[in-house]
């Protein structure tokens, strides 16, 4: 840890509260387009919604598309950010201290907007409160066996304690903000933020214990959202979807996807504030290991699927995976397997896991190839069910395209708003792992 | 008179008659009702009960066929067309034409008022009065200037008392009264004539023959009377006790008919004759005739099956097959007289099909010309010529039409349109603007058959009644009082006409039938019966004929061909549009057609040889070339067709006729030359050799189905007539299941539909349409695969061992209410459930539109509300109100009919007993001519459909995966030679 | 404080859903519309007692009651011709010979009365009026003491809550019940 | 609690901290309270405070969230049985979905409440008792006794090499 030697406590305070200054040109040049496309995404949800879904590419049988996908990708993003925050921590594994707040971030506001998805692509929006078990004049309630149900709960409950779990973490820190700002709004907006913390004792006991608990439910929390968005798949009889490795399958590509995005996102933050010392090559080194064995688990998944639909020896099962791979879809297939797992073996070699600008554009070519894994997944599934008669191909329109990237500026919006906000590095724990100050060091 | 905002109705004037005015048009979708006025009856007329339909028996006059019909009424809104069970003609089924007559009735782009451009540049709209006015004085001024026999009064073939009055009408003006069919099948009658000496068309009783041999009689379709033909087909090659009838068809292209055969032979057009001579011969020269080929021997002595099997492109062995089997299988029958066959030789091709009948011994067995048919009344093509020559000549002053189209209709080297150009005065009583109304100074827009009195006999035996189901939408009337009340107003003519009313004419002549039938009591109760029954029926008995020794001597030739391109041409008519006049439907325009499953435009089939011949592929458009015409239109690539025969379907091409009809696809009729049919003089349909070239223009080809095999998906099964008489066991197929299999109380609803029977007609498709308020879409969205349609007629061709090498199956899916729904448990709010009585229900309004029903549905029949499909008005008066309307965002799918069985189960709590098995019927089950659909409750031991579902041949469409369906499927059964 | 909203807001919440549950199935506030002619049930129904089924005839074999037809109203009124007196029509005075004088009036042009909808159920709700009365219920049941309203307003504002509570009540027994409460019973 | 008075000292480094807990421990003080920029195991250990007891709020709200999840299922389900493609109206498997969720989420909340009520974060601004450096780098032992015994806690801090001594009341 050469780098880490020359910081001191107050360097840590110093460097990362310095990342809330005024909002430079440069941030209001990445925000100000987000709003944009935000406002363009809008625009095309409510025309989608006074004129009817048909204006977004659905046809008989696709009847799930880019909306889909974009919620399954969105989701799959979230999950990082708890690994490396909760899994990892749980584990105690250092290289996370850096980035676990990042990550974080964008766990909250992945799901953010994963959660809007599952409402964009209803046929009659203005009632998607139906889904909730509310009492009502009708008497009626939810149907608990389904597994759109199940993604009501899963996807609330994740965002709820992953937000929690973000703002237990940053109470210290906020704590060390107020203690720094001195115009009055800010000032008061960290008090009420910070709950008065005053880094007592007291504080820290219930504080490691509550953040612990927190670890230990955010962990099979992870793992049960994305297996039960991989359900909403594997719990039909659709060939190509109803299979029984979905769940470890999504999780690892969940868990893949994610640290790409958590790559594409630290390392331009890292080089436009200057935090080489705290983002380290080891944080990435730690990561790229990671992505490699998901990619491994992922490209397995993609080998055994083709093998299990052979041994079934159901013509439905192998017709859809060899359409998969020779069919009008071939090239987003092929895309696929090149993004997830051709592309990044090259991280076995130490050299380009302790490479920046390697490891970013590899996590760009990740982002893609899971984006099209899960529009794999759900269209081709879709396009070629049991019966021939049915068969039929589906392009996106410019309004799904529209509202996809909106979604995607929806998610950099807040992220950009964090970055000015709140502190994108855990202050207290990057002290926890430099070396107490003791006057026997000193004087001996 | 409030004016209606929307299409200028007098909404008002019509509320006034039908009453309470509500429900219909409510979606469902969550918002908030706007002030709904509820208007009541001034007087309320007789036997109306608000809420509860009333049904009229009636006839359909959509093609000369004239099946019964039964309205259903809803509020004085004619809603629904139900096959009339009392009708001998097609008891109780109907076809899709039929079906679709109410949108012929409620058509937007009717014509709404009289129209005349006597004093005007354009067509102007005017009242009655005025119109009746014009006419009556171009007709005195007519006869003063003493020209009357310039009057001609071209219609269809109407039989009855219309047809007579018109006779009596023209007769008191000195002008003619000239029927003009555009298949009028003149052959057919002059081939009787020659071989019998009845110059008549006899009817056939196909479901008596245990062999059916048709050269090109494309019954399925259009010859003479579709329905009746395709019931008795179905009878005839349905299983009966583990044997079927055989059924080969002989003909260029395979129709939807040919698909339907156990053997489609290709024959190379035009020599029929010399085929069926040939197998005649073989028949005699085996000795397996009966009367040993009596004078005959000679003639069919020079056709020797090598040299007839040379001649006509089909295998010597096949010939002599068929000779065996048409011989040896009695009773057997041959048929004929196909109009897509039709050519210059068809009067020959006609008798030496007689030939056969009577070597095989069948003349009087299944021919009866006891009862014939009245299309035999037509007046044939010759007259029309003549006409058409006097017209150009201008020796017609007042050309009256009648329900006919010629400008469409006749080929185009007729000069039909210039000549009509030529007549002074032209006056149509047509409800449509079609291309040639367009060119009338006068119209008179007359009545639709629902709107309507009249009757119809298209047989000896049927005199059918046409009653009015509802006031008229529009500011029509019917032709019948139109003539009334213009004679009325020529002084001549003055007393000529002892009735004021078309109604009172009728009765009048219905006096005469009365009179003429026995025992009938006095005439009202008549009159009430005919009334209740739909016409008056009687039995005649069967005349025996003999073949006269004139055929001995008559001479054989092949057809002529005119026009040196390499591609015989075929121009079929269509069971969706006929000759064009079904064009301006748009459930027949949505329908998708059996064989290719096209919608909404034309195409020309192509061999796939030819096809690589000529560099086009599916989608590609072709250039046809004959000397009469070109006609550019996109390729279908179909090992169904011979690959020197190109063939289009008549019907599409309308310049005019409406917004559905108006410039889609092509008329093929443009490219026939001016050729007739040599002894009848009828006019030659299969005449031309056409060029075809590759242009530059390729088009996704809007279809239904995409894929043509079912890749080894076992969806419609089958099973040879060999396992079939072995026996197999029907395997009941049991699952291990998580949980145990479901009870029901009562009813449990289910559905078996015979593989074997079904042709594939989809007329049940179109009574779905009409019963379950399903949108028509459109082209464009068709080709997005967002057609409505909740039940599909899958079409798969299966490899086979039989000479065409191939084999057409279709398959109706619809929902089969699954006893193990995977829809079910996916839907988060319940929106699609299991019932108590097996039916798998759509609630629409608590339909979120989460669509993983759709996505887990194995059989992919749900379909979604895209937009919020409109009726343009007054289409939406048909609309069911006992059915919701869907709204956007919403799923649906069939029903089971669900409010049919409701209603049943309604009048039967009012008995205080439970429904009865055949009480009440679906509507595609309703519709079949085929019966190839039973529907009932499972639970009853002894219903029909749960006989039929426990049948050696039943099957579940994807049984493995155990959805546990409410349909059975029966298999078809294949005759190929092993 | 933060903590305290926090556990205050749990409690207020579900506060407020029950009130909405309350308030979804109370009685209908609603003042009826205002008719082409004010038609007085009370004068009817009420002082002349007119049984319901005399003008709304197709109840018990329909499932739509029946809109008198403007023949009817004259079967009556062709003799009554109404007192020339005020009379308060909820609240609004209106002279009952002149009111009696529209009815002829339509007549006379043959006009039908273009009445406004006072209870209507969504299209996607297929109520059927006949299997009520024949099973025996009053019409007040659901449609309030019309006998002593002027200006008919709905009673009850009829939603799906209404319909089941008195489904399940009344249900014979299990089969009926699973009937009654089967969805597509009325929404098909 | 006008006898009573608060005193703080300010310290860099955490062993000195710790000298000084211990010292004044010695010397009979009660109450202490030491204040560090991030959590540490010495501090935790001289205070040697009882375990904490937020883990009885995670299991309750966890133990509660299940018995929700099971009630909503089951009662929910059976108030109007709907049958969906021959399921039992019961049937636990796909219920275990939801119990899990809620479980993990009422856990999580009731987790959350734990931390707020214990560790008193009531107030928005700290007391005077608190200096700003204790978020940045600085450890802080604040006692409160009675006013006589002020100044021996005083000298203790500064013997243990307090930079900064603060009082408050007066």
């Amino acid at each position: 840890m050469s780098e880490q030697n020359t910081l001191t406590y107050a360097r840590v305070n110093d460097d990362i509260i310095r990342m809330l200054d005024k909002p430079t040109f440069k941030w209001w040049a990445l925000f100000l387009p987000t709003l944009l496309f935000v406002g363009f995404g809008l625009f095309c949800f409510i025309y989608q919604v006074y004129t009817g879904l048909g204006v977004a590419g659905y046809r008989h049988p696709v009847f799930w598309g880019v909306y889909i996908t974009d919620f399954v990708f969105w989701v799959g993003i979230a999950h990082s950010g708890t690994l490396i925050s909760a899994i990892l921590f749980l584990f105690r594994a250092n290289f996370r201290m850096s980035i676990y707040r990042i990550a974080e971030g964008m766990t909250v506001f992945a799901v953010l907007t994963a959660g809007l998805f599952p409402i964009i692509h209803l046929g009659r929006p203005w009632n998607f409160y139906w889904l909730f078990p509310y009492p009502n004049q009708r008497e009626l309630w939810v149907n608990f066996k389904s597994p759109l149900l199940w993604d009501v709960f899963a996807v609330s409950t994740y965002l709820t304690v992953s937000s929690v779990f973000f703002f237990i973490g940053l109470i210290p820190d906020i704590a060390a903000v107020r203690d720094r700002v001195k115009e009055v709004p800010r000032k008061i907006l960290y008090s009420v933020l910070s709950l008065g913390w005053k880094g007592s004792n007291w504080e820290w006991l219930h504080y490691t214990r509550a953040y612990l608990f927190f670890a230990a439910f955010a962990t099979p929390l992870v793992l049960s959202v994305h297996s039960v968005v991989s359900w909403d798949f594997a719990m039909s009889n659709l060939p190509g979807w109803h299979t029984t490795i979905f769940a470890p399958y999504f999780v690892a590509g969940a868990i893949f996807s994610g640290l790409g995005m958590v790559i594409t996102l630290t390392v331009p933050i890292r080089k436009i504030f200057h935090l080489e010392d705290y983002i380290t090559l080891d944080n990435y080194d730690g990561m790229a290991k990671l992505i490699m064995l998901t990619s491994g688990i992922v490209g397995y998944a993609y080998g055994i699927e083709f093998f299990m639909a052979w041994y079934s020896g159901s013509p439905a099962e192998w017709g859809q995976f060899y359409y998969r791979a020779v069919g009008e879809y071939a090239l987003f297939y092929w895309i696929m397997v090149v993004c997830n797992v051709v592309i990044p073996l090259p991280l076995w070699f130490k050299s380009v896991r302790r490479n920046i600008k390697a490891l970013f554009i590899i996590s760009i070519f990740i982002n893609i190839g899971m984006w099209f894994e899960r529009f794999n997944i759900i269209v081709i599934s879709l396009s070629r069910g049991f019966d021939p008669a049915a068969w039929g191909i589906y392009t996106p329109s410019w309004v799904e395209i529209g509202i996809t990237v909106g979604s995607f500026a929806w998610f950099f919006m807040f992220f950009l708003i964090f970055l000015k906000t709140l502190p994108a590095v855990s202050i207290a724990e990057m002290k926890e792992i430099l070396p107490v100050p003791k006057k026997e060091a000193k004087t001996s | 008179m409030s004016k209606d905002k929307k299409g200028g109705l007098k909404r008002r004037d019509f509320l006034k008659i039908i009453g309470v005015a509500s429900g219909t048009a409510a979606v469902a979708s969550s918002c908030s009702p706007p002030v709904e006025q509820i208007i009541p009856y001034v007087i309320p007329p007789e036997g109306i009960i608000p809420g509860v339909p009333n049904y009229y028996a009636s006839t359909c006059r959509e093609c000369p066929a004239g099946c019964g019909i039964i309205v259903k009424n809803r509020e004085g809104r004619a809603i629904k067309i139900e096959g009339n069970p009392e009708s001998p003609i097609n008891s109780g089924s109907s076809c899709a034409m039929g079906q679709a007559a109410l949108q012929g009735l409620y058509n937007p782009d009717r014509v709404r008022s009289p129209l005349s451009n006597i004093n005007a540049e354009k067509l102007q709209p005017l009242g009655w009065a005025e119109a009746e006015k014009a006419l009556t004085e171009k007709i005195e001024e007519l006869r003063g200037s003493g020209k009357t026999g310039n009057i001609v009064f071209l219609s269809n073939n109407i039989t009855g008392s219309l047809g007579n009055l018109v006779d009596q009408w023209m007769g008191a003006l000195g002008g003619k009264h000239i029927q003009y069919e555009t298949y009028a099948h003149e052959p057919l009658k002059e081939a009787n004539k020659i071989s019998f000496g009845i110059e008549k068309i006899p009817t056939y009783h196909i479901e008596k023959t245990d062999y059916l041999l048709s050269f090109g009689a494309d019954f399925v379709e259009t010859w003479l009377s579709p329905v009746e033909y395709t019931k008795q087909f179905s009878q005839m090659h349905g299983v009966k006790d583990k044997s079927v009838g055989r059924f080969v068809h002989v003909e260029p292209r395979a129709s939807l008919t040919a698909s339907n055969a156990d053997e489609w032979i290709s024959v190379k057009p035009g020599t029929e004759a010399i085929l069926a001579l040939g197998i005649a011969n073989e028949i005699v020269k085996s000795g397996n005739s009966p009367n040993g080929g009596g004078g005959l021997r000679g003639l069919l002595s020079q056709y020797p099956t090598d040299k007839v099997s040379e001649m006509t492109d089909v295998p010597q062995e096949v010939i002599s097959q068929i000779a065996k089997e048409f011989s040896s299988r009695k009773p057997s029958l041959a048929i004929g007289g196909g109009v897509s066959v039709t050519g210059t030789n068809a009067t020959e091709t006609l008798v030496a099909i007689n030939i056969l009948n009577y070597v095989a011994g069948n003349i009087g067995e299944t021919v009866d010309f006891g009862d014939t048919l009245s299309i035999s009344t037509a007046d044939s093509f010759q007259d029309i010529t003549s006409l058409v020559s006097s017209m150009e000549n201008g020796d017609i002053d007042i050309l009256f039409v009648y329900d006919v189209n010629p400008v469409f209709t006749l080929p185009k080297q007729l000069n039909f349109k210039e000549a009509l150009g030529k007549v002074p005065f032209v006056v149509s009583f047509s409800s449509f603007m079609d291309e040639t109304t367009e060119l009338a100074n006068l119209i008179l827009p007359n009545n639709t058959t629902i709107e309507s009195w009249g009757d119809y006999s298209p047989r000896e035996s049927v005199h059918a009644l046409i009653q009015p189901v509802m006031s008229p939408v529009f500011n029509t009337k019917s032709t019948g009082d139109v003539i009334l009340s213009v004679s009325g107003q020529v002084q001549e003519l003055n007393g000529k006409f002892t009735q004021t009313t078309f109604y009172d004419y009728l009765q009048d002549s219905w006096k005469q039938i009365w009179a003429g039938a026995s025992g009938a009591g006095d005439f009202d109760t008549f009159w009430k019966q005919s009334l209740e029954k739909g016409g008056y029926y009687k039995d005649l008995p069967s005349k025996t004929v003999s073949v006269s020794p004139a055929v001995a001597s008559l001479k054989f030739s092949e057809a002529e061909f005119t026009g040196e391109g390499e591609f015989y041409f075929i121009a079929y008519p269509s069971y969706k549009y006929y000759d064009g006049k079904g064009a301006n439907k748009p459930w027949l325009q949505e329908l998708p057609e059996a064989i290719t499953t096209g919608v909404w435009s034309s195409w020309v089939e192509v061999h796939p040889d030819t096809a690589k011949k000529l560099g086009v592929e599916f989608g590609d458009f072709l250039s046809l070339e004959s000397p009469q015409g070109v006609i550019e239109t996109q390729v279908y690539v179909y090992q169904g067709i011979r690959p020197d025969t190109l063939s289009v379907m008549i019907g599409q091409g309308h310049t005019s006729y409406g917004r559905y009809a108006k410039d889609r696809g092509v008329n093929p009729i443009d490219m026939l030359p001016l050729a007739t049919d040599a002894k009848s003089g009828g006019f030659a349909w299969l005449s031309t050799k056409v060029s075809a070239a590759k242009i530059n223009k390729s088009e996704q080809f809007v279809q239904t189905q995409y894929t043509t095999t079912q890749h080894d998906r076992d969806i419609a099964q089958a099973i040879s007539l060999t396992e079939l008489e072995k026996g197999v066991h029907h395997e009941e197929h049991h699952e291990p299941d998580f949980y145990p299999p479901r009870e029901y109380d009562r009813y449990r609803w289910g559905m078996a539909i015979d593989l074997q029977k079904c042709v594939g007609c989809g007329s049940c498709v179109t009574a779905c349409y009409a019963e379950n308020n399903i949108a028509f879409v459109g082209k464009e969205m068709v080709a997005k695969r967002r057609d409505m349609a909740w039940i599909r007629i899958e079409r798969y061709f299966e490899e086979s061992n039989n000479n065409a090498g191939f084999q057409t199956r279709f398959l109706p899916m619809m929902c089969q209410q699954c006893g193990n729904a995977p829809c079910e448990p996916v839907c988060p709010v319940f929106a699609t459930y299991h019932n108590p009585e097996g039916l798998n229900g759509m609630v629409y309004n608590r339909c979120v539109g989460t669509r993983y029903c759709a996505n887990n549905c194995t059989y992919k029949v749900r379909k979604f509300n895209w937009f919020t499909y409109k009726w343009p008005e007054p289409l939406d008066w048909q609309l069911n109100p006992d059915v919701t309307v869907r709204s956007k965002g919403v799923m649906e799918k069939c029903t089971f009919c669900v409010q049919r069985i409701n209603h049943a189960k309604d009048l039967a709590k009012d008995e205080g007993r439970d429904v009865s098995d055949g009480e009440f019927k679906v509507a595609c089950e309703q519709a079949c001519p085929a019966e190839a659909i039973v529907f009932g409750n499972l639970e009853d031991k002894e219903s029909e459909v749960s006989k039929q579902s426990h049948d050696d041949r039943g099957y579940n469409v994807l049984a493995a995966i155990n959805t546990q369906p409410g349909i059975t499927y029966l298999k078809k059964v294949t005759q190929d030679k092993a | 404080m933060k903590k305290g909203t926090k556990i205050l807001s749990i409690p207020l919440l579900s506060i407020f859903i029950l009130l909405g549950f309350y308030f979804y199935n109370a009685e209908s506030s609603d003042q009826g519309p205002k008719q082409p002619i004010p038609f007085s049930h009370k004068i009817h129904a009420g002082e002349d007692q007119i049984p319901c089924e005399y003008c709304h005839s197709f109840v018990d074999v329909s499932p739509n009651p029946g809109i008198p037809s403007v023949k009817k109203c004259m079967g009556c009124h062709q003799h009554i011709v109404g007192r020339d007196v005020d009379y308060d029509f909820d609240g609004t005075t209106i002279n009952i010979k002149n009111e009696i004088a529209k009815v002829r009036e339509y007549w006379a042009n043959k006009e039908p009365i273009p009445w406004i909808k006072v209870n209507s159920q969504p299209g996607y709700l297929h109520f059927t009026h006949k299997r009520h009365i024949q099973r025996g219920f009053e019409c007040a049941q659901c449609h309030g003491d019309v006998a002593s309203m002027d200006q008919v307003s709905p009673a009850y504002n009829m939603n799906m809550g209404f319909c089941i509570s008195c489904h399940t009540e009344n249900a014979k027994d299990q089969e009926e019940l699973t009937h009654l409460k089967d969805c597509l019973t009325c929404h098909y | 609690m006008s006898d009573k008075q608060g005193v703080l000292g300010v310290f860099t480094y955490l062993d000195e901290t710790l000298n000084a807990v211990k010292k004044l421990r010695d010397a009979g003080f009660k109450n202490l309270r030491v204040f560090s920029p991030f959590p540490n195991h010495e501090i935790e250990e001289v205070m040697d405070e009882p375990e904490s007891i937020v883990r009885f709020f995670t299991l309750g709200g966890a133990m509660l969230g299940a018995a929700c999840g099971v009630g909503f299922t089951v009662l929910m389900s059976s108030d109007w049985p709907i049958s969906v493609s021959a399921k039992p109206i019961v049937s636990l498997p796909p219920f275990m979905v939801i119990i899990f969720e809620l479980t993990i989420l009422m856990g999580a909340l009731a987790t959350l409440l734990g931390l707020l009520i214990n560790s008193r974060l009531r107030r928005n601004v700290p007391t005077t008792m608190y200096d700003t450096r204790f978020s940045e780098d600085k450890f802080g032992v604040m006692i409160t006794c009675e006013k006589e015994n002020v100044k021996d806690a005083e000298e203790i801090l500064t013997s243990q090499g307090a930079e900064d001594i603060k009082f408050d009341g007066v």
